[in-house]
C-alpha cells in the first residue's frame, strides 16, 4: 500500500450500482408525500428537474474531477440563473401517493413511530429504540428499559442505521458470482444436508461469531444433534479467549463478572478499555460520570487508576495513568498483588514502586467498595490475578456480579479456529457455512485461513458486505440487517431481548436463522416463526401478552443471569508462580496470551479500533470519517509512535514506516501520539480492509497481515524501517495543544474544593452593563445548553447521533483534508502535561448560539438571524454563501458545503435515510448545529395544541439523548427550575471564550479530576511540545 | 462639417429617456412576474387522476373535511385519503360509475392513485396543519371556497410575504375554533374586536416570536 | 403709358436656407477674448465664443451669468442621503425587524457607510446630468456645424459667432464689424 | 532663461518646450486615428486576450463545481478570491486620486496622465468586481445583497460590511465613469472632427453627444468637473475605508484593528501609483510619449509612492506594536504567528517589498532612472498582493480555538483566475490605447504656454471673477 495507489474515495457514476427495481419505485414514491428533500429553488432542479425523479446511482463525495451530465445541467442553469431567472423559479409539479389501505397505526405524513430493537456487536446485545418515519427507519436512539443502554446508545449503534440504507450492501445471493434464487441454494442446502448426513456430519463445520441468540443457539444445537459429527466453531478475532481462561483459573469455570459502579470509589483498570466498545460499556459509562461530578450528588467522587498500553479512553479519562509495556503490565500486576497480600510479595514494584504503593493503599482503604477491571487482551493469568484482587477487596457481592456466561457457547475459539484450520488444511472439512464474520480478513495470518478455505469442498457465507470470505466462497447469501429480520439476543448482563424488524429487507437478505432452517431440512420456517417458537415456553404467563410486552419494552422481564455464588479461593500456584517462562506455552491456559519479552526490538500492540472495531464497520462512512477520539485521525490508521521513540527512529507524522515482525512485513503511515510507552508501536485493527466496498476499501493498513496467532494482542521483536515515502493522513485537528489559553477549564478536586470559582479566575464574560446595546426583552423561552466537561469521556456518540439526525453528509477524506469535514459537533481533544504521560481534555463544541452573535451581524443578507428563543437561526434557503459568518465565528463551528456533498442523498436508498424533518443542504450553503431545531418545534407544537408550556426535558437534542454520560444538557433558560438554569447556577459553569462578549448560550461546567493525594498530579493544561505541530492537510 | 441629420437631436434625447424608462419598465415586469400566476401556479386548476369535485362532496353533500384529510388536526401533513376511504361508499354508490373506474383499480391492483399535488411549498418550509388549525385558523383561509371548486386549485400566493401578513398580524384572519371547518365563514362580531380576543385566548405566540426564522425554516 | 413693373421671381437668395449667424476665426484665445468683451460693449447679445479649451476669460467677456449647476448638485446630494437612511431605517427597523446579533435594530452607526456613498452617487449622477442638460446636450446636429473651417475649433482655431436673431444683428454691418475685430475667415452659417 | 531639456533628470517641465496647440492635438489624436494598428498592440494584446479566456474558462468550471474547486476551507473561509478584490479596488485608487485630488490641489502636471489613470482604475475596479461575485457559494443569487422590492418581504442586512461593499464599490465604479466619460467628451469631439472615415466620424461624434467648444458649455463643464472631482475625493477615501471594514468589523484578531481604514487607503494609494508607472512607463517609450510624461512627472509620483510607502510601513508597525500592547493573547499570538508561523515567509516577503526596495527611491539618480522606477513599481505591486494575503489568510488560519486551526493553499484555479484577470485587465488597457486619447487633448492645450490670455492671470479653473 503506498500513497500513489491511493485514491479519492470517489464513485465515478458510470460505475453507479444499478438501481434496483421493486422497493425503491414503492418506497421513494411514498418519500414523495414527504418533505426534507431539499432546496428546489436550486439550480439543481431549474437545471436537473427533468432527471431529478430517476432513480439515481450512488454519487457521493465528488471530490475535485468528475464532470458529468449533470454538471453540464448545471452550467446550463448557472446561465439561466445568471440571466436572473431564479427568482421565478416554477415549482415542478410533484405527485402525492396516499395508501390504498392505511396501516391504522401510521397517521399519513405524520408522528414517526418508535419501535424498540437490538443491536449485537461481538454476539453482546444493546437495546435500541429506533424511529420509523411512513415505515422507514430514520434514527437510532437508546432503550432507557434495558441494562446495556439506559437510553444511550454508542458509535455502533447510531451508525448502524447507514449500513441499513448503504447501497454498497450485498444485495443479491450469489453463487459463484452469478446471481440464483433462495430455492436454488435450497437445493444446495438439501443436497449437502444429505451428503453429510451419511458421514454424520464429520465433514460438516459451521463457523460464526460469538452467539448469544438463544434462538440461534438452539437451532445450532439442533443442527449438531442431527449431524453428531459436525462441528460448530466461533471465531470473534476481538475476542475474549484470555479472559475466558482467566476466569477458568480463578474460578475453575467460566463465569462472567457484571460491575455496578454506582457503589465504587476506586477503580483500577489493568488495561481495560471497559469506557468505550467493550461489552456494557454503555452502562459503565452512566454509572462512571454519575460519580465523576464533584457535587456529590450521586455519591462522591470516584477515582480511576488506568494501567495501560495503548492510549485508551479509559485512559485518557484515568485520574492516574501508567503507560507500560504490555511484557510489563504482568509484572506489575503481580507487584501490585504482592502489596495487597494477594501473593507472596512481588519484586516490589521496580520502577513503578510508589505508584503501585500508593494504589495497594488506596484500594485498600475502598476495600468492597472498589473494583479492578482487566481488559480482554490481558493474559490469563492477569485476569486470574484481577479475580483474585477483586476477591480479596471483597468486591464480589457489592461492586461486582458473578454471572453464568452469557454466550451461548464459551469455548476456547482460538483453540477451535486452529483445529478448523487444521481440518481445512487436511481436506476433512467438506461443507464450511459461515454464519457472518469475515474470517478471512480476521484469523490469525498464521492461518493462511484463506488459502486453505479454497480446499474446502462446499463453501457458504452469509454476511452483509461481499467481504474477502464471500469471494472466496461459492455461495454468497446477503445478511439481512437487523433491523431487516426477526432474531433475539442477549446483554451484558444476560438479559434478552427480541431484535425485531422495522422494515422488511431492502434486498432479499437472509438471516442466520433462516439458513440453518434450510440447512436443519425446514427452509418454510420464518424468523419470526422461529424466534416465537423458542420463546412459547420460556415466558412466564400469557405467551401473547408477554410476547408483546417484550417486543413494546425491548427487554423480555426475568432473563437478567442470576448471580452465580462462585468461591473465589486464592487462585491455582500457576498463577502465582511468576512466570518461569514468557510467551504462551500450548496447553497451559496460565499462560495464554503471554507476551513474549521483548528480545530486542520494539513491542507491536494490535488493539480494536475505536471507530471500526475489528473492521466489521470498515464501509460504514459515518465511521470511516469520524475522527478518532484521541488521534482524530479520519478515513486511515496508523502506527502510533510516542515522541520518544519517533525521535530515535526518526520519523515524523505521515511518514511511511514497514513493520517487520518475523517473516512479514507491513507498510503503515507513521503517526505520533504522547503517552504511548516508549518502544511501543500501536496499530488499530480493522483497516486496510481489501473488499469493503469503495469507501472501506484500502483505507489505512491492514494489522491482521501480522497477527499470529500466538501473539494476538502484542507481538516483540518488531522492526520498523523508513521507507522515505509519505502518506497523507486526513486529521481533523492538527493542534491538540491549548496554547495556554482558557479553552478547558480544569481543576483537581481540592483544589476546586478550596476555590470553587476556579474557571473565572482568568477569564470572565465582561459585566453585561457594560454593553452598549439594550437587552433584547423576551417574555418566551431562552434555550440554552450546558455541557459537563467533568462528566463527558470524549465517546463520539454524540457527533454520529447528531450526523444522524441532521442529514450531515460524508465528504471524503480528501475534502476532510482540506479542512472540509461536515460535523455540526466535534469534540476537540487537547494534551496537557508531560508527553510522556499527558492529561487529555475533551470538550464537544456544538454552535453556542451567542446571544451577540458575531456570525450573525456580517451576514449579507440576513440568513444567519437570531430567533426571538434566542436561536441562533440559518435560514439555508437564504444562504448566498459569502462564508464572511464562518469566518467571523470564534468556535469555527459552522459547516460550508463546498461541494454538493448532500449527492450521497440522491442514492434511492440515502434518500431513505434523509430525516425528514431537517432540510437536506444544497452546494454553496452555509451550515451548522441548530439544537435540533426540528425537535424544538414538534415539542413547541405539541405543547401550544394542548396550551400549555414545553415541559423541561422535554426537549432532548440527538446529541444530549445519545449521551451515555448524561454530560449534556438542554432546556429552558428563562425557566429558573430547569434542570439547565440550575447548571447555569453552578460554579463551574463557564462560558467559552465568553471573554469576547459573544454570550454563548452554550456553556460548560469545568472538568475536574480526582487525583490521590499521595500521588500528586498538579493539573496542566500546558503541552509545550511542538512535535505535534507539524502541518499536515492540505496537498 | 456637418456629420449628424437635424432628427438625430430629438432621435438622440428621445432614446435617453427611452433607456431609463425601459430600464425600469423591466424590472416592474420582474417582480411582477415573481408574484403572478405563472411563477406561483396561483388558481390554475389541475389535472388529476379521478375527476374528483370538491364542490360536490365538500358543498353540496357536505362531508366535513376531517372525514378524508383525518391528520389535519394531529399531524403536519393534512393527509390524502387512502383509496380505501372512497370506497367506504363507492363500493355501493355509484359503483359501476365509468368515473370511477381508477379509484376500483387501484383497490383492485392495491395500487396507489397519484394525485397530483396543488399546494406544495418549497422543501425547506415546514408547515404545520395540527398547530394552523389548532389555533382558530379557518381551512378557508389559505385554501379558499374549496367547496365551490370542481377542481381544486391553489386559492392563495403562498408566498412568504403572503405567510407573513398572517404572522404578523393574526387578529386579522383568526377565527373561532369551532369555525376552523367552515366555509363561508362570517365572523359573528366586528373582526376588529373578535381577532385580538381570540388571539389572546388561543394563547397566539408573539409577532416576534412567528416572525423569527426558525420557526417556519430549519 | 407708363411700363408695369416686371413681376418677377424672387432671387433665389431670398427661399437659401435661413441664416444662423456669422462666425469669425481668431488665433489666439487672447484675440478671441478681446472680440468679445468688444462685441458685448458694442451691444450684441445673442453671441457665443468656440474654443479648443476653457478660456475663462470669455464668461466674464460675454457676460454670462454663474451657473446654478452647484445648487442641483447639492440637492441631488441631500436626496440621496435621505434615500439610504430612510432605507436602511425602514428596512431593519419597520419592515422587518428582526434580531441581528444582539444589536439595535436602528444602529445608526452602522447605517453610516451606505448613506455617505448614496450621498455621493446621487450627487455626482446631479452634476453630470445637470450640466448635460443645461448645455442641452447631447445635440449632435448644431448649425455652427455649417461653418467651413469650424471643425479647427477643436484643434488650434478660436472661434466668435454672432446669431442671426440678435436685434443687432444686420448681415453687412455685422460682418463689417467682425471683420473691425481682426477677424479672418468670416461665413454665414446657416441654420 | 532656457530649460534642461526633458530627458534631464533636474528639469521641472511637465510639457516639452516648441509644443502648439495643433502638435499636441495631433500628436495624441494620431495615435487612435492610425489607419495601421502596430503590430506590437497586436501581440501584446492577443496575449492578454488569451489570458482572458482562460479566465472565462475558469469561471465557467467554477460555476459547475462550486467554490470547492478553490482552497478555501474552515477555518480559511476566504482565500484569493478576496486578497484579489482588495488588491485589484487598490489598484483603482490611483486614477480618481489623480484626477481629483491633484485637480483640487492644482498639481498641473497630473493633466498628461490622469486620463489613462482613470482608465486603468476603470478596469481594475472591473476586474475587482468580478470577485465578491465569484466566491459566492451561490453566485446566482449575488442579487439578494441589492434591496429590491420582493415575494419573501425580505432584505440585505445593512450592518454587514458586504453590503457596505456593495453600496461602496458601485458607487465607485459609477462615479469613476462619469468622471472619464465627462473628461472624454471634448476630446471624443477632437476625434470626431478629425476622424478621416464616416464609421469612425458617426462613433466618435455620438460618444461627443455634438460637443462644440462653447464659452457656455466650457463655464458649467469645467464647474462639474470640479464638483464631481471635489465629490470623488472623500468617496476614493471612502471606498478602502469600506474596504478595510470587511475585516475590522470581523472579531477575528489580525482583523480587528482601528489602524485599518488609513493604512489600507494609503496602501491603495501606493499600489495604485505603482501600476500607473508599469503602464505609463512603457507606454511613453512605446508611443514616444516622453514630451508629455516627462521625467518630472515619473519623479512625482516615485515621492508619492515613498511617502505612502512610508506609511504603510507605519501601519505595518503599529500593527504589530498593538499585538504586544494590547496585552491581549490573541492579538499577541496572531503577530507572532504572523512572524515565525507557516506563513512567516510570505510576511517576510512581504516586508522586501514594500517597505525595504520603495527605499531606493529617496535618490533622485533612481527616480529618474525608468527602468529602475519600473521593477520597483512591479516589486510594489507583488508587495501589495502579499499584505492582502497576509491580512486575511494568517489572521484566519490560527483565530481562537486551536483545535480549528488549519492551512490554506491556492489551488489551480485560484492561480487561473488570478492570473486570468490581470490578462483582462490588460486586454482592456490594449483597447482603450487604441481607441481613446490615452492624455487628455484639451487639457494638454492649456499647458501650451500660448494658451495663456495675454495680460490676463488665469485664474484657477472653474472660478469665476466678474459677476454680471
Amino acid at each position: 500500500m503506498s500513497a500513489s495507489d491511493r485514491r479519492l474515495p470517489v464513485i465515478p457514476a458510470e460505475t453507479a450500482p444499478e438501481p434496483p427495481r421493486l422497493d425503491f419505485e414503492a418506497l421513494s414514491r411514498r418519500l414523495e408525500a414527504e418533505r426534507g428533500a431539499g432546496h428546489w429553488r436550486s439550480l439543481e432542479e431549474l437545471a436537473g428537474a427533468p432527471e431529478f425523479r430517476e432513480a439515481l446511482g450512488d454519487e457521493r463525495f465528488q471530490g475535485a474531477e468528475g464532470f458529468d451530465r449533470r454538471d453540464l445541467l448545471k452550467f446550463m442553469g448557472v446561465s439561466f440563473a445568471l440571466a436572473g431567472l431564479t427568482a421565478c423559479t416554477r415549482q415542478p409539479a410533484e405527485k402525492i401517493v396516499p395508501y390504498v389501505r392505511q396501516p391504522e397505526e401510521i397517521v399519513a405524513g405524520g408522528k414517526p413511530l418508535l419501535f424498540a430493537t437490538a443491536m449485537t456487536v461481538s454476539g453482546l446485545a444493546t437495546g435500541l429504540l429506533v424511529e420509523s418515519h411512513q415505515g422507514r427507519p430514520t434514527k437510532v436512539e437508546g432503550n432507557p428499559l434495558h441494562p446495556a443502554s439506559f437510553g444511550a446508545t454508542d458509535l455502533f449503534g447510531q451508525a448502524s442505521l447507514y449500513a441499513l440504507y448503504d447501497p454498497e450492501r450485498s444485495r443479491t445471493l450469489q453463487y459463484l458470482d452469478e446471481i440464483r434464487p433462495w430455492t436454488a441454494f435450497l437445493g444446495t442446502a438439501r443436497e449437502a444436508a444429505d451428503e453429510e448426513r451419511a458421514t454424520r456430519g464429520a465433514g460438516l463445520r459451521i463457523l460464526t461469531e460469538t452467539i448469544s441468540s438463544p434462538t440461534l443457539a438452539s437451532q445450532l444445537a439442533g443442527l449438531l444433534h442431527d449431524f453428531p459429527a459436525a462441528r460448530w466453531i466461533q471465531w470473534e478475532p476481538a475476542g475474549r479467549d484470555n479472559a475466558r481462561a482467566g476466569a477458568r483459573l480463578a474460578f475453575g469455570e467460566y463465569a462472567d463478572v457484571v460491575a455496578d459502579l454506582a457503589g465504587a470509589d476506586v477503580i483500577l483498570s489493568i488495561g481495560s478499555d471497559f469506557l468505550s466498545g467493550g461489552p456494557g460499556s454503555l452502562a459503565a459509562i452512566r454509572q462512571f460520570a454519575a460519580r465523576r461530578r464533584p457535587e456529590r450528588d450521586r455519591g462522591p467522587m470516584n477515582r480511576l487508576y488506568v494501567i495501560e498500553t495503548a492510549s485508551t479512553l479509559t485512559g485518557a479519562n484515568a485520574d492516574h495513568r501508567l503507560a507500560v509495556p504490555a511484557s510489563a503490565m504482568e509484572s506489575i500486576v503481580r507487584d501490585l498483588a504482592g502489596a495487597l497480600g494477594v501473593t507472596a510479595a512481588g519484586g516490589g514494584g521496580g520502577a513503578f514502586a510508589r505508584f503501585v504503593g500508593a494504589l495497594a493503599a488506596d484500594l485498600k482503604a475502598h476495600a468492597g467498595r472498589s473494583a479492578v477491571f482487566v481488559g480482554a487482551e490481558q493474559p490469563s493469568a492477569v485476569h486470574a490475578l484481577g479475580h483474585a484482587l477483586n476477591a480479596a477487596l471483597g468486591n464480589f457481592g457489592r461492586t461486582l456480579r458473578t454471572i453464568a456466561p452469557v454466550e451461548a457457547s464459551p469455548t476456547d475459539q482460538l483453540a477451535s479456529l486452529t483445529e478448523l484450520a487444521g481440518d481445512m488444511a487436511a481436506g476433512r472439512v467438506s461443507t464450511l457455512v459461515i454464519l457472518g464474520g469475515n474470517p478471512v480478513y480476521t484469523a490469525p495470518a498464521d492461518f493462511e485461513f484463506g488459502g486453505r478455505l479454497t480446499k474446502v469442498r462446499r463453501r457458504i457465507h452469509l454476511s452483509l458486505y461481499e467481504d474477502e470470505t464471500s469471494a472466496l466462497c461459492q455461495w454468497h447469501i446477503p445478511e439481512a440487517h437487523f433491523l431487516e429480520a426477526w432474531s433475539d439476543a442477549r446483554a451484558f448482563d444476560g438479559t434478552a431481548s427480541i431484535v425485531q424488524p422495522l422494515i422488511s429487507p431492502l434486498y432479499d437478505g437472509r438471516s442466520a436463522h433462516e439458513v440453518l432452517a434450510a440447512l436443519a431440512g425446514a427452509p418454510e420456517s420464518s424468523g419470526y416463526d422461529l424466534v416465537r417458537t423458542f420463546w412459547r415456553g420460556k415466558m412466564a404467563g400469557d405467551f401473547e401478552a408477554e410476547w408483546r410486552r417484550a417486543l413494546h419494552d425491548g427487554v423480555i422481564a426475568g432473563t437478567v443471569s442470576p448471580d452465580r455464588s462462585i468461591r473465589v479461593g486464592s487462585p491455582p500456584p500457576v498463577v502465582l508462580a511468576s512466570p518461569a517462562t514468557s510467551g504462551t506455552q500450548p496447553g497451559d491456559a496460565s499462560t495464554r496470551g503471554r507476551p513474549t519479552a521483548a528480545a530486542q526490538g520494539l513491542e507491536l500492540v494490535f488493539r480494536t479500533d475505536p471507530k471500526l472495531h475489528d473492521g466489521r464497520f470498515a464501509s460504514n462512512a459515518w465511521l470511516q470519517e469520524l475522527p478518532d477520539p484521541i488521534t482524530r485521525l479520519t478515513w486511515d490508521n496508523a502506527a502510533l509512535f510516542s515522541i520518544e521513540t519517533a525521535k530515535r527512529l526518526g520519523i515524523a507524522k505521515e511518514d511511511v514506516v514497514e513493520l517487520g515482525l518475523a517473516s512479514r512485513t507491513l507498510r503503515a503511515a507513521a503517526w505520533i501520539e504522547p503517552g504511548l510507552p516508549d518502544g511501543t508501536v500501536v496499530l488499530n485493527l480493522g483497516h486496510g480492509r481489501k473488499r469493503a466496498g469503495r469507501l472501506g476499501s484500502g483505507t489505512g493498513a491492514n494489522a491482521y497481515l501480522l497477527r499470529r496467532s500466538d501473539a494476538l494482542w502484542s507481538a516483540s521483536g518488531l522492526s520498523v524501517r523508513k521507507t522515505g515515502e509519505t502518506y497523507p493522513l486526513a486529521c481533523t485537528q492538527l493542534h491538540q495543544n491549548m496554547e495556554g489559553r482558557e479553552i478547558v477549564r480544569a481543576a483537581n478536586l481540592e483544589e476546586y474544593e478550596k476555590n470553587p470559582g476556579f474557571v473565572h479566575e482568568k477569564e470572565k464574560e465582561p459585566d453585561r452593563a457594560l454593553s452598549l446595546y439594550p437587552e433584547y426583552p423576551s417574555d418566551t423561552y431562552a434555550w440554552g445548553m450546558a455541557i459537563d466537561l467533568s462528566a463527558c469521556v470524549g465517546c463520539n456518540a454524540c457527533v454520529i447521533a447528531c450526523q444522524s439526525e441532521n442529514n450531515i453528509p460524508v465528504v471524503g477524506k480528501d475534502q476532510v483534508r482540506r479542512g472540509r469535514e461536515m460535523h455540526w459537533l466535534r469534540i476537540d481533544h487537547y494534551y496537557g502535561g508531560e508527553p510522556a504521560n499527558p492529561r487529555h481534555y475533551f470538550q464537544p463544541v456544538p454552535c453556542m448560539h451567542c446571544e451577540n452573535a458575531p456570525c450573525e451581524l456580517v451576514c449579507p443578507v440576513g440568513a444567519t438571524v437570531h430567533s426571538a428563543e434566542g436561536l441562533n437561526d440559518m435560514v439555508y434557503n437564504r444562504c448566498v454563501g459569502t462564508r464572511y459568518c464562518s469566518n467571523n465565528c470564534p468556535y469555527k463551528v459552522r459547516r460550508f458545503n463546498f461541494y454538493h456533498y448532500s449527492t450521497q442523498f440522491r442514492a434511492p436508498s440515502m434518500r431513505m435515510l434523509a430525516n425528514p424533518d431537517v432540510t437536506v443542504r444544497w452546494r454553496g450553503v452555509m451550515e451548522k448545529c441548530t439544537y435540533c431545531v426540528q425537535r424544538i418545534n414538534g415539542a413547541k407544537i405539541d405543547s401550544e395544541i394542548e396550551n400549555r408550556k414545553v415541559r423541561d426535558g422535554e426537549i432532548t437534542p440527538a446529541c444530549a439523548q445519545a449521551c451515555p454520560a448524561e454530560a449534556i444538557v438542554f432546556g429552558d433558560l428563562a425557566d429558573k427550575e430547569s434542570r439547565v438554569s440550575k447548571l447555569r447556577r453552578n460554579p463551574r459553569d463557564y462560558g467559552l471564550l465568553s471573554e469576547l462578549g459573544t454570550r454563548p448560550r452554550t456553556t460548560y461546567l469545568g472538568s475536574i479530576r480526582n487525583p490521590n493525594p499521595a500521588l500528586p498530579e498538579p493539573v496542566r493544561t500546558d503541552f509545550p511540545h511542538t512535535e505535534l505541530d507539524r502541518e499536515t492537510g492540505q496537498k | 462639417m456637418q456629420i449628424f441629420h437635424r432628427s438625430t437631436n430629438t432621435i438622440s434625447r428621445v432614446s435617453l429617456f427611452g433607456a431609463v424608462f425601459f430600464v425600469g419598465l423591466s424590472l416592474w415586469i420582474f417582480y411582477d412576474l415573481e408574484a403572478s400566476p405563472w411563477t406561483t401556479q396561483q388558481n390554475v386548476a389541475r389535472e388529476q387522476p379521478v375527476q374528483f369535485s370538491h364542490a360536490h362532496h365538500a358543498g353540496a353533500i357536505g362531508i366535513d373535511c376531517r372525514y378524508c384529510h383525518t391528520s389535519v388536526e394531529k399531524a403536519a401533513f393534512a393527509g390524502i385519503p387512502p383509496t380505501k376511504t372512497c370506497m367506504n361508499c363507492h363500493s355501493q354508490i355509484w359503483a359501476q360509475s365509468p368515473y370511477l373506474e381508477p379509484v376500483r383499480e387501484s383497490f383492485r391492483k392495491d395500487e396507489s392513485i397519484e394525485w397530483t399535488r396543488v399546494h406544495d411549498l418549497p422543501d425547506f418550509v415546514y408547515f404545520d396543519h395540527s398547530i394552523h388549525v389548532n389555533k382558530g385558523v379557518g381551512c378557508e383561509t389559505c385554501h379558499g371556497r374549496v367547496d365551490q371548486m370542481p377542481l381544486v386549485r391553489q386559492a392563495a400566493r403562498l408566498q412568504m410575504s403572503w405567510c407573513l401578513e398572517c404572522h404578523r398580524n393574526p387578529e386579522r384572519f383568526i377565527r373561532p375554533k369551532e369555525e376552523v371547518f367552515t366555509m363561508g365563514y362570517v365572523p359573528s362580531a366586528e373582526q376588529a374586536t373578535l381577532g385580538p380576543e381570540l388571539v389572546r385566548r388561543y394563547h397566539l405566540r408573539s409577532r416576534a416570536v412567528l416572525e423569527s426564522c426558525s420557526t417556519c425554516h430549519r | 403709358m407708363s411700363p408695369l413693373p416686371a413681376a418677377t421671381e424672387p432671387p433665389a437668395a431670398l427661399v437659401a436656407p435661413p441664416l444662423y449667424g456669422l462666425m469669425a476665426e481668431f488665433d489666439t484665445p487672447g484675440d478671441l477674448v478681446a472680440a468679445a468683451r468688444r462685441t458685448r460693449d458694442e451691444g450684441y447679445r445673442r453671441v457665443d465664443a468656440y474654443s479648443p479649451f476653457p478660456i475663462h476669460e470669455l464668461t466674464a467677456a460675454l457676460g454670462m451669468k454663474r451657473t446654478k449647476l452647484p445648487i442641483v448638485v447639492l440637492i441631488g446630494g441631500l436626496l440621496g442621503c435621505a434615500t439610504a437612511l430612510l432605507m436602511q431605517w425602514f428596512a431593519s427597523a419597520v419592515h422587518y425587524p428582526i434580531n441581528v446579533g444582539g444589536r439595535p435594530l436602528a444602529s445608526w452607526p452602522m447605517f453610516v457607510p451606505i448613506t455617505f456613498e448614496l450621498t455621493i452617487l446621487f450627487a455626482s449622477f446631479a452634476a453630470v446630468f445637470g450640466m448635460l442638460g443645461m448645455n442641452g446636450l447631447p445635440m449632435p446636429y448644431h448649425p455652427v456645424f455649417n461653418a467651413p473651417r469650424f471643425a479647427l475649433a477643436s484643434r488650434d482655431r478660436f472661434f466668435l459667432c454672432i446669431e442671426a436673431k440678435d436685434p443687432k444683428f444686420d448681415l453687412e454691418s455685422t460682418r463689417r464689424f467682425l471683420e473691425s475685430l481682426g477677424a479672418h475667415d468670416i461665413a454665414e452659417v446657416e441654420e | 532663461m532656457s530649460t534642461p531639456p526633458v530627458d534631464d533628470p533636474r528639469s521641472a517641465s511637465i510639457l516639452e518646450p516648441g509644443h502648439t496647440f495643433a502638435s499636441v492635438t495631433d500628436k495624441i489624436s494620431s495615435i487612435v486615428l492610425a489607419r495601421r494598428t502596430p503590430r506590437f498592440w497586436w501581440v501584446g494584446f492577443l496575449l492578454a486576450f488569451s489570458l482572458t479566456m482562460w479566465l472565462f474558462a475558469a469561471i465557467g468550471y467554477l460555476l459547475v463545481r462550486g467554490i470547492g474547486v478553490w482552497g478555501v476551507n474552515v477555518p480559511v473561509g476566504w482565500g484569493f478570491a478576496i486578497v484579489n478584490f482588495v488588491w485589484w479596488i487598490g489598484i483603482g485608487h490611483a486614477g480618481t486620486l489623480i484626477s481629483a485630488i491633484l485637480l483640487l490641489l492644482h498639481q498641473e502636471w497630473r493633466t498628461s496622465i490622469n486620463r489613462f489613470a482613470e482608465a486603468m482604475t476603470l478596469f481594475a475596479v472591473a476586474q475587482a468586481g468580478l470577485f465578491p461575485l465569484l466566491h459566492l457559494g451561490r453566485p446566482w443569487l449575488a442579487y439578494w445583497l441589492v434591496p429590491y422590492p420582493n415575494t419573501m418581504a425580505l432584505w440585505p442586512q445593512f450592518r454587514s460590511p458586504l453590503v457596505w461593499d456593495v453600496f461602496a464599490v458601485s458607487t465607485y465604479a459609477t462615479v469613476s465613469l462619469l468622471f472619464w466619460y465627462v473628461g472624454l467628451i471634448p476630446d471624443l469631439a477632437t476625434l470626431r472632427d478629425r476622424a478621416k472615415r464616416k464609421f469612425f466620424q458617426i462613433l466618435y461624434g455620438m460618444g461627443a453627444l455634438g460637443w462644440r467648444g462653447s464659452a457656455a458649455h466650457w463655464h458649467r463643464y469645467e464647474t462639474a468637473y470640479l464638483l464631481l472631482a471635489g465629490l470623488a475625493t472623500p468617496l476614493v477615501i471612502s471606498v478602502h475605508t469600506v474596504v478595510s471594514f470587511d475585516f475590522t468589523i470581523g472579531i477575528i484578531p489580525g482583523w480587528h484593528s482601528t489602524i485599518f481604514p488609513p493604512y489600507f487607503v494609503a496602501g491603495a494609494i501606493y499600489d495604485g501609483f505603482a501600476m500607473v508607472l508599469t503602464l505609463a512607463i512603457p507606454l511613453r517609450a512605446v508611443y514616444g510619449l516622453e514630451g508629455f510624461i516627462t521625467l518630472r512627472h515619473l519623479q512625482n509620483m516615485a515621492k508619492i509612492m515613498l511617502a505612502t510607502g512610508l506609511i504603510v510601513a507605519y501601519g505595518y508597525m503599529i500593527e504589530d506594536f498593538m499585538g504586544w500592547y494590547s496585552g491581549n493573547a490573541f492579538e499577541a499570538y496572531t503577530v507572532h504567528n504572523r512572524l515565525t508561523g507557516p506563513y512567516g515567509h510570505y510576511y517576510w516577503a512581504l516586508m522586501l517589498c514594500n517597505i525595504l526596495t520603495p527605499q531606493l527611491l529617496w535618490f533622485r539618480r533612481i527616480r529618474s532612472t525608468p527602468w529602475i522606477l519600473w521593477c520597483i513599481a512591479m516589486v510594489v505591486n507583488a508587495g501589495m498582493w502579499l499584505e492582502r494575503f497576509v491580512i486575511v489568510v494568517t489572521s484566519l488560519h490560527r483565530d481562537f480555538l486551536p483545535s480549528s486551526w488549519g492551512m490554506y493553499q491556492g489551488t489551480v484555479w485560484d492561480w487561473s483566475i488570478f492570473i486570468g484577470t490581470i490578462g483582462f485587465f490588460i486586454a482592456l488597457i490594449f483597447l482603450f490605447i487604441r481607441f481613446l486619447p490615452m492624455i487628455s487633448i484639451f487639457e494638454m492645450r492649456t499647458m501650451v504656454p500660448t494658451a495663456e490670455v495675454a495680460g490676463e492671470p488665469v485664474p484657477a479653473p472653474g472660478r469665476i471673477e466678474g459677476e454680471v
